[in-house]
């Protein structure tokens, strides 16, 4: 592989990858607190990028206030969808809840299909998001280059508000020990919502940029980059926010060079991801990130 | 009994499901007292004091603090209003370090000099913790963890601490060093509701006793009278 | 004396079981038929699952892949050689599969085989992941369903990839498809029942437990995930055989979504549940379609919403989960006990539980 | 009285929802002319949505076959067709499908049928087109493996293309659903072709056209009949300016009566231009009414009969005559610029010369 | 007599953590010895070991002369080596009858087919498995309870059902972690010549953990005191009792 070649591959890699760090925080951070598999995540991140659309459509705001106000308001979708279909089943068996993530995530394609219609839109892509820059011969398109660079920022935010915030602390706490957390006077159910509101406005970043990317939106859209996120959280070890950054990283990059290396057969890429991940789970079962416990009997 | 009462249970009554854990306790805690609960596994001592601090809904009953009724409040609320529990089995969280664990205890306060202060205080009461405050909660030792537990609750300057078997699991030593902080606490003017497995030490340490059986309040006096009563000697004491 | 009794009732039961489908197959539209067999299809699916999922406590979410896997491998054997040399016309199929094709007669060779497929799959992925706990294994269980799925987009020469395999023939009838449910109906019913199915629910209660009390826990999950595999292959071929296309699409993860909702509405671990549910899942898809059809209210037409049978079908789940947390049966089961229990003369035997 | 219910069998959500939308809108339009009614009895749709899937394609048919439809509409697109004709052929009951080109969808069935030209037709003008016109002699050919339609269109173009005289440097897949192409279109490049002949739906059509101008080929775009919805334009935007595809029908290539006015009912009705799909869906209902009409009752036996007798009828996107189940019809050839799809030519078979200058 | 247990030289890592550092023992058989010891000692890791349940960094375990090292956990449960939980581990959705059958199960003869098809050796042998089962419960005084499940009993039933359900396994050994723990006074007397009594049936060696001294000291004939992965201690009650170092690390001034 020639360096242009490499570096474009490389960009691609990074600027996919960060995409499904985006989505994958939001996978970890609710598993954290709840050890719940929030199927409706990926949906999350359609709704985002929907939101985008018509306010970009209807307020004609420029893109990135708009990118902010979509992040707001999906967040208030986030906690919506906990307040009404997650809170009443918290106390129920784990996997009653994860019927109802089901429930939700059908609830929003097919709420989306009848509401926003089956057929794809076109997604408006800011002007700076189409330039396209000339690095060591390669042609990196502006959306590969400045996806990676916003997903950065949002995550340093995150970081800082998890390790440095009350808040962040709570969330902490209540990902540990629920009942405990709400001996401390801590109101368990708000910290739950603001995590979710945290998370869904990740997506929406998520679900804006990929759309910025691939510049076309239809209600099924989160399906697939739902998945690879997911996988990408458990490789970095879920729960662990530092290892679902690692491990979209990870899944981005590994997609993009097996297609780099195996451009014939880019119609197994996504087995190989599977197959790395069932033989990664087999060696290290905890993630890369994840402490690496022996259950203590 | 002296003081003004802090915490006033009448008639509580709690249901799990079907079992009737809780069949209508009544007791009473004054101001600067150490009160314990004794009675067998499943008396319905932890029960009693995961009501009071509303981590199960009492189906009957009151509980009131300092004459306010907490009883149908949240957990957080009730704990905002001035009732703290270190729970059984200790609960640290593990990932936290040491000092952000005593934070948690202080979430709900916004009087960062009262927390300072209080923070000052718990370290003086565990020195040990103070060594360890960037340790995580954790790699401590179960005694340790148990310093932490007491501490944790105590940062949220309560009216009263509630303590379940606070010496549980624990080696006879790091037992013994427990029983000495309650002392300390004791002698600092705080209001404690004790449970406790282990009847002797309890008794010993506070001024009033109640004794459970499947969910009653079976016997109560003054904890030196209990001690020598021939029942509780029999039953809890092991004697005789 | 009792298990005499119990097996007459049970054999009662097929017996008239029997005359209803004898009566199905004349008696009822083809409309209806379908949605049976779609149902029954569903039954030995859910069972399997249920061993698995509810009574085991190993929480797989590969289902679809045993399912496509029975499918694959039934379409391959019962597809006239000539419609193969139609349908592969990206590239040949493989031998000897060009070769050969089972004639109707044969159709029970056809499905055993389909499950032994999927079992010997069930082997492959179970052996690597069955050390693996809780999450973890549904993740790589997962993983193992879209592995298939994009195999069988790709490896053109046996599965046509994407196009998929049209004009299979139809042999699904309401016999196959009922005689196949009641059978894993009572098989696995044996199973979960015995000292296997003990030792399968004690490594669900505890696995470390069960471990210290001499369970091969290892062995058991594979037993419990082979067998699960078998009626997942089973189903597969069945319903292929059913819609007479099959394409990778039709295994899906929705697959096991579906299968996921009625093992746990019905109430993971009761077989009485994970029956009922199956069926009463065949027919509400049907049921709802009708939202999407254009209504037609005095001379108001209301054009049809596609999507709205979904809608409606994910708010009733939400509901459902909310208000029964723990399924509808929980884990009880329906038994003839309370029934022998009201005959004279009997004593009340122990309790029935799985 | 009592309807006769027709079946409806379209793609109304999924990958290729548009298709199976405008040919509602089709049906909608043609019905609204006055034909809604045949040997004096009302006319029924019931629709069912396949929703772009084989499975559900075949699953659909079994549901309308049941519910006791006499005929079936349906479905857009090829794969789905051949999943569900089979079905059809065993019950016997005829189904139509609107512009399903692929030629295997007829073959060996007597109740499957058409109502627009086979992609072994489209294939020898789109060649002919690219070589003689566009002067094209390095063709790639990049193709959506999960459409039977796509893969066997793109090998039709190729052996007509090579007859030629020209070369198909290189040929890749894609699939639907899938958004990233750079690995595909990396090759291409490599392959230097002068051409890029991409007989795909429109999604992929629109994506593979952006991601190839984002990594610079600058090669003119060919594209089949799939190009022609306007999710191409929205989606493609300044990417699809220049693409050329063959078509079904254009407004300006309206050689029926039928057809202006059916541009005007739909302009009428929906304020935009209208669109092949939605005519030939109306093209094929109008091909049941006439063989209804004829067959004297519906009886599925007589109306395939009549269906397969259809012989220069004039319906929405012109005349029809029917043959082994196929439609012979006329190729158009458009262009996209300015953000919309621009009429260039139409090709008639021999059979329909008579109509060239009309 | 040849020794039924014998460790020697076990120890046993977590990352940097020695919690079990060259450990040895040796148990002769009928003995009942006591292990005890702070908190975080490597008590449990001990059993852990010697049950399979963790695999030793180094060393060697050895039942009746055999090498069992790194034995999965029912491999060495099959040879005669039972166990309960530090923290009660039953089968808590099951009845009690059932908890205590799961132990026969590795003795059952019929195939999985036999189970399938109800076949007659099967059936015969299910029937045997019940009785056997319910013979035992009576003779630990849970056989009323039989077919109750097995999470509604009462916490001191829950560890006494533990006990009969590590019997049912047939062991020659058995190991107890913590069989006090939760109990009162009063109970736990009830529970000291409740472990005598099964030793006598059932003809057991026994190593258990307890911090209860009272219990330890009571039913041990010999105690050994572990601190930090290491042995500091081994005698019999009363010369634990009196040993300066077992005092420092883990009585007390006061129990001693
Ligand atoms: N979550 C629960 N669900 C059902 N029953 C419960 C639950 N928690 C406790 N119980 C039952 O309630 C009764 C009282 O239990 P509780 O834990 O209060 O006893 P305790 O006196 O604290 O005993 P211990 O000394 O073991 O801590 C017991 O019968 C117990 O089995
Ligand atoms: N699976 C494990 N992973 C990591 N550390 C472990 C594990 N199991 C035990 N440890 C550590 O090994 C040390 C010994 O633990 P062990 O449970 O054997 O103590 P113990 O003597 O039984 O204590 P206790 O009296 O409190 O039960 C402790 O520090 C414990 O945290
Ligand atoms: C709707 C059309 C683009 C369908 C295409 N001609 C096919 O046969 O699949
Ligand atoms: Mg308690
Ligand atoms: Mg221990």
């Amino acid at each position: 592989m020639d360096v242009q070649t490499f570096v474009q591959q490389f960009f691609n890699g990074i600027s996919l990858g960060s995409l499904y760090a985006l989505i994958a925080i939001g996978y970890t951070m609710v598993y954290g607190i709840l050890r719940l598999i929030n199927f409706a995540h990926g949906d999350v991140f359609m709704v985002g990028a929907y939101v985008f659309f018509f306010i970009v459509g209807l307020f004609r705001l420029p893109w990135y206030l708009a990118i902010v106000l979509a992040m707001a308001l999906t967040a208030g979708v986030g906690m919506l969808i906990d307040r009404t279909a997650y809170r009443p089943v918290r106390e129920a068996p784990r996997i009653s809840a994860l019927i109802t993530a089901v429930g939700v995530s059908f609830l929003l394609e097919n709420g989306g299909i009848v509401v926003l219609g089956a057929r794809p839109k076109a997604f408006p892509r800011p002007e700076v998001m189409s330039e396209v820059y000339q690095v060591s011969g390669a042609k990196i398109l502006g959306v590969t280059f400045w996806v990676p660079v916003l997903a950065l920022l949002l995550l340093g935010l995150l970081l800082f508000l998890i390790y440095r915030t009350k808040i962040g602390m709570a969330m902490r706490a209540v990902s540990t020990d629920m009942e405990v957390t709400r001996l401390m006077g801590v109101d368990v159910d708000r910290v739950i919502s603001y995590t979710f509101a945290v998370g869904s406005a990740l997506a929406a970043a998520g679900g804006i940029m990929w759309a910025f990317k691939y510049p076309q939106i239809q209600p099924l859209m989160g399906l697939y980059p739902g998945w690879k996120a997911f996988t990408a959280a458990v490789v970095g070890g879920i729960g662990s926010i530092a290892g679902a950054t690692v491990g979209g990283f990870v899944i981005g990059m590994v997609e993009i060079l097996f297609v780099a290396f195996f451009p014939m057969q880019s119609g197994f890429r996504d087995a190989v991801i599977f197959a790395l991940l069932i033989l990664f789970l087999l060696v290290r079962p905890t993630g890369l990130l994840g402490a690496p416990l022996k259950e203590k009997v | 009994m002296s003081g003004l009462p802090v915490l006033v249970l009448e008639d509580l009554n709690v249901f799990y499901g079907g079992i009737h854990a809780l069949k209508g306790i009544s007791l009473r805690v004054a101001q600067g007292q150490i009160v314990t609960l004794i009675g067998a596994n499943g008396a319905g001592k932890s029960t009693t004091l995961r009501a009071i601090t509303g981590l199960v809904r009492a189906r009957k009953g009151s509980i009131r603090l300092d004459g306010r009724e907490i009883l149908g409040l949240k957990a957080h609320r009730i704990v905002q209003q001035g009732v703290a529990m270190a729970p059984e089995g200790r609960r640290i969280f593990p990932n936290l370090s040491v000092r952000e664990n005593l934070m948690m205890g202080a979430y709900h306060r916004s009087d960062a000099d009262g927390v300072q202060a209080d923070l000052e205080r718990v370290y003086q009461l565990f020195p040990r913790l103070h060594e360890r405050r960037d340790q995580s909660g954790g790699t401590l030792s179960g005694g340790e963890q148990q310093m932490l537990a007491v501490g944790r609750a105590l940062m949220s300057h309560p009216r009263i601490l509630c303590l379940d078997e606070p010496s549980l699991g624990l080696a006879p030593s790091l037992r013994q060093e427990v029983f000495r902080a309650l002392e300390a606490l004791h002698g600092q003017g705080r209001t404690i509701l004790l449970v406790e497995q282990n009847a002797r030490a309890a008794l010993r340490l506070a001024e009033y006793a109640y004794v459970l059986e499947t969910g009653r309040v079976v016997l109560e006096g003054p904890a030196a009278e209990l001690a020598e009563n021939e029942q509780v000697r029999r039953a809890y004491l092991g004697e005789g | 004396m009792r298990v005499r009794t119990e097996t007459w009732l049970t054999l009662l039961a097929i017996a008239l079981f029997a005359l209803f489908i004898r009566w199905a197959e004349t008696g009822l539209n083809p409309y209806y038929q379908r949605i049976l067999n779609t149902a029954f299809v569903y039954v030995v699916a859910a069972v399997g699952y249920n061993l698995i999922n509810g009574v085991t406590g190993q929480f797989s979410l590969g289902p679809n892949a045993f399912m496509a896997l029975g499918g694959y491998t039934a379409a391959l054997l019962v597809l006239p050689v000539a419609q193969k040399e139609m349908v592969w016309f990206l590239e040949p199929l493989m031998w000897p599969f060009n070769a050969f094709s089972l004639p109707g007669s044969l159709f029970v060779v056809a499905l055993l085989a389909a499950g032994v497929v999927a079992s010997v799959g069930g082997l492959v992925v179970g052996y690597p992941s069955l050390r693996l706990r809780g999450d973890y294994l549904a993740i790589a269980t997962f993983g193992f369903g879209e592995i298939v799925f994009v195999l069988a987009n790709n490896v053109i020469p046996l599965t046509n990839g994407a196009l998929g395999i049209k004009a299979i023939p139809q042999y699904t009838h309401l016999w196959w498809s009922g005689g196949f449910a009641v059978a894993s109906i009572v098989l696995v019913r044996n199973l979960a029942l015995s000292s296997f199915g003990r030792a399968m629910r004690a490594v669900r209660e505890d696995e470390v437990a069960a471990e210290a009390m001499g369970v091969n826990v290892f062995r058991t999950k594979l037993l419990a995930f082979m067998v699960s595999a078998f009626l997942g292959g089973i189903a597969g071929a069945l319903l292929t055989t059913l819609i007479t296309t099959i394409s990778p699409t039709l295994f899906t993860f929705t697959m096991t979504f579906n299968l996921l909702i009625i093992i746990v509405l019905g109430g993971l671990g009761s077989m009485t549940g994970s029956v009922v549910t199956a069926v009463l899942f065949a027919v509400l898809q049907e049921v709802l379609r009708s939202l999407e059809a254009p209504m037609r209210l005095g001379s108001w037409t209301i054009p049809g919403i596609p999507g709205m049978r979904m809608v409606v079908f994910s708010l009733l789940l939400i509901v459902l989960m909310i208000f029964y947390r723990r399924g509808l049966f929980g884990r009880g089961e329906l038994s003839w006990e309370p029934l022998l229990r009201r005959l004279p003369g009997r004593r009340r035997a122990h309790a029935p539980n799985a | 009285q009592e309807p006769i219910r027709i079946g409806v069998n379209l793609e109304m959500t999924g990958s290729v929802a548009a298709y199976g939308q405008m040919g509602w809108e089709g049906l909608q339009v043609i019905r609204s002319l006055g034909y809604d009614k045949v040997l004096g009895r009302p006319v029924e749709l019931v629709l069912v949505d396949n929703k772009s899937d084989k499975v559900e394609a075949a699953n659909a048919t079994t549901r309308l076959i049941n519910q006791g439809v006499v005929a079936i509409v349906g479905t857009m697109i090829s794969g789905n067709l051949l999943a569900a004709g089979p079905i059809a052929e065993e019950a016997g009951i005829p189904i139509i499908g609107p512009s399903t080109t692929n030629p295997l969808v007829t073959q060996g069935r007597s109740y499957v049928f058409r109502a627009c030209f086979t992609d072994t037709y489209q294939a020898v003008i789109a060649a002919q087109f690219a070589y003689e016109n566009l002067g094209a002699r390095r063709a790639a050919v990049i193709s959506d493996i999960a459409q039977d339609y796509t893969v066997a269109l793109g090998k039709y173009f190729t052996q007509q293309f090579e007859k030629l005289g020209g070369k198909v440097v290189a040929t890749t897949y894609v699939r639907t659903g899938d958004q990233d192409f750079t690995a595909q279109l990396t090759a291409v490049a490599n392959a230097n072709p002068d051409l890029l002949y991409v007989p795909n739906y429109y999604t992929e059509d629109a994506l593979i056209a952006r991601q190839a101008r984002e990594l610079g080929l600058t090669q003119p775009i060919l594209s089949g009949d799939g190009a022609d919805a306007p999710e191409l334009l929205e989606i493609g935007g300044k990417a699809v300016e220049g693409l050329m595809h063959t078509a079904f029908w254009h407004e300006e290539a309206a050689v029926t009566d039928l057809g202006r006015q059916y541009i005007d009912a739909y302009r009428a009705k929906y304020n935009r231009a209208p669109n092949s799909f939605g005519g030939l869906t109306a093209d094929a209902y109008l091909m049941l009414l006439h063989a209804i009409e004829k067959a004297g009752k519906p009886d599925p036996k007589l109306i395939r009969e009549q269906l397969e007798a259809i012989d220069g009828l004039e319906v929405v996107t012109g005349p029809v005559i029917v043959e082994n189940g196929d439609a012979i019809k006329p190729v158009v050839i458009r262009r996209v610029a300015d953000g919309d799809f621009r009429y260039m030519a139409t090709v008639f078979p021999p059979e329909l010369k008579a109509y060239a200058n009309k | 007599m040849a020794p039924i247990l014998h460790l020697e030289g076990v120890t046993m890592t977590f990352g940097g953590l020695v919690a079990v550092d060259r450990f040895d023992l040796t148990l002769q058989p009928g003995e009942l010895v006591g292990l005890i010891g702070p908190n975080g000692a490597g008590k449990t890791t001990v059993f852990n070991m010697i049950t399979g349940h963790y695999e030793p960094t180094a060393g060697r375990i050895l039942f009746e002369g055999q090498e069992i090292t790194g034995s999965p956990p029912d491999r060495v449960t099959a040879l005669g080596i039972a166990r309960t939980f530090q923290n009660v581990r039953l089968f808590g959705g099951m009845t009690v009858l059932e908890n205590v059958l799961v132990s026969y199960h590795v003795r059952l003869r019929s195939s999985v087919w036999g189970a399938f098809l109800r076949l007659p050796g099967y059936n015969r042998e299910e029937e045997a498995m019940r009785e056997e089962g319910m013979e035992l419960l009576r003779q630990v005084g849970l056989g009323g309870l039989a077919h109750a499940e097995a999470s509604s009993l009462p916490y001191g039933q829950q560890r006494r059902l533990e006990i009969a359900r590590a019997l049912a396994t047939r062991p020659r050994l058995l190991l107890l972690d913590e069989p006090a723990a939760g109990m009162n006074p009063e109970e736990t007397r009830n529970l000291m010549a409740f472990i005598r009594r099964i030793r006598e049936q059932f003809g057991l060696t026994i190593l258990l953990i307890e911090h209860d001294m009272k219990l330890v000291m009571g039913i041990c004939e010999r105690i050994r005191v572990l601190d930090h992965g290491q042995s500091i201690a081994e005698g019999d009650p009363a010369a634990i009792q009196a040993h300066p170092k077992v005092i420092e690390a883990y009585l007390g001034e006061e129990e001693a």
